[in-house]
């Protein structure tokens, strides 16, 4: 197979470990310093250096391809070091909550674009109503919680939940329209979600809901300094790691549904519909629950939100955050659940740091946009064709394990 | 005032705002007939033609020019078209061709990105961008009495000059050579270069088209509600669009059809429904919705068999 | 060859981690005799409602100026601004991130109701103050005990009460009003209509409008079958400019009367001679009333501003004085300076005398209104619009027209 | 007799607005045989595959596969009944790899979707294994250098190997029925040659398929097909042999126009 390849050309045994957390840490030290800097040196510095590091990489594919051999090659040690650094966090950021509120932020972001991506990058349905979606999980949550006083996990899964039940009401539109009609259905529900939650009573109106619970899981409340006994961390903290938890769960499932039929299914849809259907593919059935599947994914992000603020009101639902949204995943590559991750921190991240230059920050964001897509259409990880290769290895793996347990038998 | 007065007091009202939709919708149409392209910052050239004409009333003001009213507003038109497709042409050129050719999904993108940029641009550059500014009366102030009705020459102005916009727009596309050409690259862009139509040129006449159009839209915009703002494109470009699918996109007429019924279904849901003005937005996206269901062609648009 | 990259990956490495922790470790460094202290201030600085917001941060900037100018103040400040965009969401962050800098003492936050409203748990959470200087819900203050939050403007409660009460005087019987959707006109509106019920005016219609509309001729076709005395419109000045105008073109003539929104410069400019005799009310005495009102607005000229403070701009200087104050009484210490704006009581200011309530709210005694005479806005009271002055309101005139009067 | 008819139509028309493209045709295919659909251009021939795949919906007359009719069920329905096709201008997702082009071919087969995608990864390993290596021995038999690249996007393939692909996809679902539309267009007559020697191979190693072959490239239709079906203008004008049409005045005129 191509992986033997690859592994002849990495950089092996020690060298290769030390070099893999080598890697990891530059980067990591690199993007924590443009956090607890107060300015913006940092980050024009990392933004020369990693258009530096582009250039030469394109030059010298030879390096490029060994770097992700050894990185390929030392899986297991990679993992453990980027899981490692990202517990570590809260202690870095431990002086400036505001920053590790913005990185939990981009992760909400994150959550609801691994939703989006289901629906936009994997299926092909444009989704540009990603806010109102939010919408219905953020109010969802905080009603019970207000009204009822429902416990947070529960609340949580109502507000995905409930979230996914309401796009069915969007099926028809869903199922009957493509492209740009699709786009147009989106925008048009989108506004008028806004428009309605303003002006009706229970959802508060203009003024939203305030005072909702924040989280409180079995009795251990996130709104209290997380303790860890040698050190006391911001309450956020507690925020941190619980969106850190998610986000994992929720990419592994994402990037095992994109390793699946179900996969391969939404993609053939998107490519070719006809196809898809003059091959079996229920057409109508899969955009449907992909759909209600990434809607999920969106409204647990607006439950998260609202638990966190403790207030939600509409303009927090408003068409400019389905914009960011689509933008994040089309940046970030479509159909790339790294790529979705890469693209809510450029996204959400820099834009706060682009802070420092107040009154030009949104044109600017508005060009960078442009040279970004004019530059690389595709996305920064553009969508990679699916490897079985890890599947296949699994079953031949147990494959021959019992063939050897057959063969013990048989003796 | 009766019932009918009121009804068809209205009906005028709602033909007013209905032909402003219809001149941004008719870029919409356009965009989207030659290029295959949402431009989603078509609402913002629409807001940049009225600020383009703000500016030459300045010059024109502090020069001494206001004297012959005619030739002022010829000179506000003229000059703000002129401009507003200028940088539009250049834009275009720099940011909407190079992904002409990638999918759908980009070219919407790269137009939202534009239209930031533009917006954020005049909020940034000109004097107090963020402010609403008070746009010249330059249009007869009269008005008509026909019992309780009210007609405003203006209106009847402004009126009559969107159809005639719609109108010439209609003609340069259907019947001059260069529309034949603009066509032909909207039915098939490969066949026609290769039948020796200049495909840049194309898209450049187009932009040049649609950004001249939404100026005169920002311009009438102007004149009729007397403020603009640097905000302003940004629904005016949602309801454009949702008009001119409505209408039927890719006809210049559907234009109309489409941006007079927004106009007449969002007046007639704030005056007649409960609670109909803080939730006629509702209702007319609901009738976008079913109308992209049960006719997604639009009204004037042709039945069109997918191929397979 | 294998060894030698990976050697300089490892010079790279280490001299970009050097880099970093080097940059990191330079924070704004110290020195100078005077310890520096931050305030905080946060508003809109992009957006529609950039225009206020500019006023207010150079008011601010200028308060702080001052004090730094002053020999006898113990520290230096420093001022940041963060821009909330007028969102809720944005909002919350900045008032973290003013949080968030232990070297911010106070804050002076929030221009947009529906942002004040959703950060006083953030302060209230890092016990930092936050003195608001525009925001007009009374919830702000009132809907909490939290006792960070102080605000030196008033309320929509004050205002309408004023102005409904004004009504009533003028002789005006019937109103229409036209609210925005977002809570500071729906708030107006609940307030401004609970205060007209009392005083016995009597409400034709109410009718809401979007935030980005602009064609109002639907809406105020209605108000003109209604023939009211009176529209009342709670709103900003985006959406409060077009409706006069239509309302003009439309030939309707009773009497406008907006809410604190409308009263900037941005109204009387887009308007020109249609905003002439329209009415706005706004908390507090006007600035040339006031002791120390004409040498601000002297000193707000001469720093230069290109911008003109527009109306909150004064609280918003009000409000960075009395934190500098309290920081000079108490020294920077963010409790000690909450418990110490907590105490103040009858202080002589711009705005005329602060005096914070239970809830942190100013108790103003003032709401003034203002009309706009030969595009400027004028307290009513100096104008010549007064009742027995050389004009008459264009209300007054139309009801008398009618035979109303 | 019935048992041996695997497909027939009665009456089969078709018309768009005022364009009837497809005139009360019937027709008859056999078990297990190769049957030709030839005609000039416009004369309906992707019509019907489109109706018998559900893609259309006939205005008129009727279809039976294995005796049942299949009138209005929808194109997936169709095709799990086991009908499978190619199309004129290739159908491939060309962002995808070789091979999940041909494991969509299987979609109707396969058993583990999204719970067994994120908490039983075994079971769906064996799936994937039993289609994975069903794959690469239908790519083999179409060209060795296929299994190679199998992991490509098919985009990168060249014409000839994307048919090759398409029609292994179609192969994937192990159809009953396989409909060929024009699989040689655009191709060498070497290309041609060996493409049929591999369609062959395939019916020969399937226990029970029938094809039918649109096809403009007589030589193939009279080396593969058993029987021949002409149309014209949307109407069965000929059937027989390919020897049988080929002696056809009215089959010559149609293809030569009419003379002096």
């Amino acid at each position: 197979m191509a992986n033997n390849q690859h592994e002849k050309e990495a950089f092996r045994g020690t060298g290769g470990l030390l070099l893999t957390l080598g890697i990891e840490l530059v980067l990591y030290a690199l993007i924590m310093a443009i956090f607890l800097d107060h300015g913006g040196t940092t980050l024009i510095i990392d933004v020369i250096l990693a258009a530096a590091a582009i250039v030469y990489f394109k030059r010298n594919h030879a390096l490029a391809d060994k770097i992700s051999a050894t990185l390929a090659a030392n899986r297991k040690a990679a993992w453990i070091g980027v899981i490692v650094l990202l517990l570590a966090v809260p202690f870095v950021l431990q002086a400036s909550a505001y920053w590790l509120f913005i990185v939990i932020t981009a992760g909400l972001f994150m959550m609801a674009c691994l939703g989006l991506n289901i629906q936009l990058g994997s299926t092909g349905m444009m989704n540009l109503a990603g806010a109102a979606f939010q919408a219905f999980g953020a109010y969802t949550a905080g009603l019970l919680a207000l009204n009822y006083g429902l416990p947070t996990w529960l609340t949580l899964l109502a507000g995905a939940l409930v979230t996914g039940l309401f796009s069915i009401l969007l099926f028809i539109p869903v199922l009957k329209t493509k492209g740009h009609y699709l786009a147009l259905v989106t925008i048009a529900f989108q506004f008028m979600v806004v428009i309605l939650v303003e002006n009706m009573e229970w959802t508060g109106g203009p003024q939203g809901l305030k005072n909702i619970p924040l989280m409180n899981f079995f009795g251990y409340s996130f709104n209290e300094p997380l303790n860890l006994g040698f050190i006391t961390l911001h309450k956020y903290a507690n925020y941190y790691y619980f969106t850190l938890l998610l986000l994992f769960a929720l990419g592994i499932a994402a990037h095992r549904i994109y390793h699946s039929w179900v996969g391969v299914t939404a993609a053939t849809i998107r490519d070719d519909e006809v196809a898809a259907q003059t091959n079996g593919v229920q057409v109508n059935k899969w955009k449907l629950t992909l759909f209600v599947l990434g809607n999920c994914f969106i409204g647990l992000s607006g439950a998260f939100y609202s638990h966190m603020v403790g207030f939600i009101s509409p303009p927090n639902f408003a068409f400019d955050k389905s914009l960011v949204m689509v933008s994040i995943v089309i940046l970030g590559g479509m159909d790339n659940v790294l790529g979705i991750i890469l693209g809510a921190f450029l996204l959400i991240i820099l834009p706060e740091k682009l802070r420092f230059i107040q009154d030009y920050r949104f044109m600017i964001y508005g060009i960078v946009l442009i040279v970004m897509l004019i530059f690389q259409p595709r996305g920064l990880l553009p969508f990679v064709p699916r490897s079985y290769a890890e599947l296949i290895q699994r079953y031949r793996h147990k494959l021959l394990q019992g063939k050897k347990a057959q063969g013990g038998q048989e003796a | 005032m009766s019932v009918l007065d009121m009804i068809i007091q209205q009906s005028i009202n709602g033909l007013m705002l209905g032909i402003m939709y219809s001149l941004v919708a008719v870029g919409f149409t356009l965009y989207f007939g030659v290029l295959n392209v949402i431009n989603f910052s078509h609402g913002d050239f629409f807001m940049l033609g009225g600020f383009m004409a703000l500016i030459l009333y300045g010059i024109a003001d502090t020069l001494g020019w206001t004297q012959n009213v005619p030739l002022l507003i010829i000179y506000l038109f003229l000059g703000s078209m002129i401009l507003t497709a200028l940088i539009a042409i250049i834009t275009a050129r720099i940011c909407v061709k190079p992904v002409s050719k990638a999918p759908m999904l980009i070219s919407l993108l790269v137009t939202l990105g534009l239209g930031i940029a533009i917006r954020e641009a005049v909020r940034v550059f000109y004097p107090r961008g963020s402010d609403p500014k008070g746009f010249p009366t330059l249009l007869p102030q009269g008005s008509l009495s026909i019992g309780n009705i009210v007609i405003r020459y203006e209106n009847v102005i402004i009126f009559v000059l969107g159809v005639l916009v719609i109108v010439v727009v209609n003609y340069l596309i259907t019947k001059t050579k260069m529309g034949m050409a603009i066509r032909a690259v909207a039915q098939d862009g490969e066949a026609a270069m290769m039948m020796g139509v200049d495909l840049d040129r194309t898209i450049d006449i187009t932009f040049l088209i649609g950004a001249a159009v939404a100026a005169v839209a920002g311009i009438m915009n102007g004149f009729y509600y007397g403020q603009i703002m640097f905000n302003m494109g940004a629904m005016m470009g949602v309801i454009g669009f949702s008009a001119s699918v409505i209408g039927g996109l890719g006809n210049v007429y559907g234009a109309i059809v489409g941006g007079i019924l927004f106009g007449l279904l969002e007046t007639f849901a704030a005056a007649t429904l409960p609670m109909g003005a803080e939730n006629k937005r509702v209702f007319a996206f609901f009738i976008v919705i079913l109308f992209l269901v049960f006719k997604p062609t639009g009204i004037l648009g042709e039945k069109v068999y997918e191929r397979v | 060859m294998q060894k030698r990259t990976f050697a300089s990956l490892l010079v790279i490495f280490s001299v970009v981690l050097i880099l970093s922790l080097v940059f990191t470790a330079c924070g704004p460094g110290g020195g100078g005799a005077k310890k520096t202290v931050k305030i905080a201030w946060i508003g809109p600085l992009t957006g529609g409602n950039a225009g206020p917001g500019i006023g207010g941060r150079n008011s601010f900037e200028l308060a702080i100026k001052e004090a730094n100018a002053n020999p006898n103040s113990k520290y230096t400040y420093e001022a940041v601004f963060i821009d909330d965009e007028c969102k809720p969401e944005v909002g919350v962050q900045a008032a973290l991130k003013a949080a968030s800098d232990p070297e911010v003492i106070a804050s002076v936050s929030h221009y947009c109701s529906m942002v004040a409203i959703s950060t006083v748990d953030t302060f209230h959470n890092n016990g930092l103050a936050d003195i608001v200087w525009g925001a007009v819900l009374p919830a702000i203050t009132y809907g909490n005990d939290y006792k960070e939050v102080f605000r030196v403007n008033g309320t929509m409660i004050q205002q309408n009460k004023v102005h409904a009460e004004d009504m009533v005087k003028w002789g005006y019987k019937t109103v229409s009003i036209i609210h925005d959707t977002s809570d500071y006109g729906r708030g107006h509106m609940e307030y401004f209509s609970e205060s007209a019920k009392e005083v016995g005016l009597q409400i034709l219609s109410v009718q809401g409008v979007v935030t980005d509309q602009q064609d109002f001729t639907t809406e105020l076709t209605k108000i003109k079958a209604e023939d009211p005395d009176v529209i009342y419109f709670g709103g900003l000045a985006p959406l409060g400019i077009p409706l006069r105008k239509q309302m003009v073109k439309l030939d309707i003539r009773s009497q406008f009367d907006g809410t604190s929104g409308i009263k900037n410069n941005s109204f009387n400019e887009a308007l020109g001679p249609d905003a002439e005799g329209v009415i706005s009310y706004l908390e507090g005495a006007p600035l040339e009333e006031l002791p120390g009102g004409m040498k601000f607005k002297q000193a707000y000229e001469a720093a230069g501003y290109k911008e003109p403070p527009e109306a909150y701009g004064p609280f918003a200087y009000v409000a960075a004085q009395l934190a500098i104050e309290a920081i000079e009484k108490v020294g920077p210490d963010r409790q000690k300076v909450v418990d110490e704006l907590a105490t103040t009581k009858g202080k002589d200011t711009i705005i005329g005398e602060v005096t914070f309530d239970e809830y942190g709210q100013n108790i103003v005694p003032l709401v003034t209104a203002y009309v706009s005479e030969n595009g400027q806005w004028v307290p009513l009271s100096q104008s010549s619009y007064k009742e027995g002055g050389t004009k008459e309101l264009p209300g007054i005139t139309f009801m008398k027209e009618k035979g109303r009067r | 007799m019935n048992n041996n008819k695997i497909l027939y139509t009665q009456d089969l028309s078709i018309h768009f607005g005022g364009l009837v493209a497809v005139d009360r045709v019937n027709i008859e295919v056999q078990r297990n045989t190769i049957l030709g659909l030839i005609g000039p251009n416009g004369s309906g021939k992707t019509t019907i595959f489109n109706m018998l795949t559900g893609l259309y919906i006939p205005t008129g007359g009727n279809f039976f596969f294995e005796g049942e009719s299949l009138l209005g069920k929808p194109p997936y329905e169709i095709a799990r009944k086991g009908i499978a096709r190619t199309f004129q201008s290739s159908r491939l997702c060309l962002d995808l790899s070789v091979l999940d082009n041909v494991f969509i071919g299987m979609h109707p087969r396969q058993k583990h979707w999204l719970t067994s995608a994120v908490f039983r990864r075994s079971a769906l390993a064996e799936e994937v294994y039993q289609a994975y290596e069903k794959a690469m021995h239908l790519l083999n038999i179409f060209n060795p250098e296929l299994v190679k690249r199998s992991s490509e996007p098919a985009g990168r393939l060249p014409q000839i190997d994307r048919r090759r692909v398409e029609i292994c996809r179609a192969m994937a679902m192990s159809p009953k029925l396989l409909l060929l539309d024009e699989p040689s267009a655009g191709m060498t007559p070497e290309e041609i040659t060996e493409l049929m020697n591999d369609i062959r191979k395939v019916q020969q190693e399937s226990e029970d398929i029938t094809i039918i072959i649109v096809e403009h490239v007589m030589s193939v239709i009279r080396t593969i097909t058993d029987h021949v079906v002409v149309l014209n203008f949307g109407r069965k004008i000929a059937e027989g042999t390919f020897h049988e049409i080929s002696h056809n005045p009215e089959v010559r005129e149609a293809y030569l126009g009419k003379r002096g």
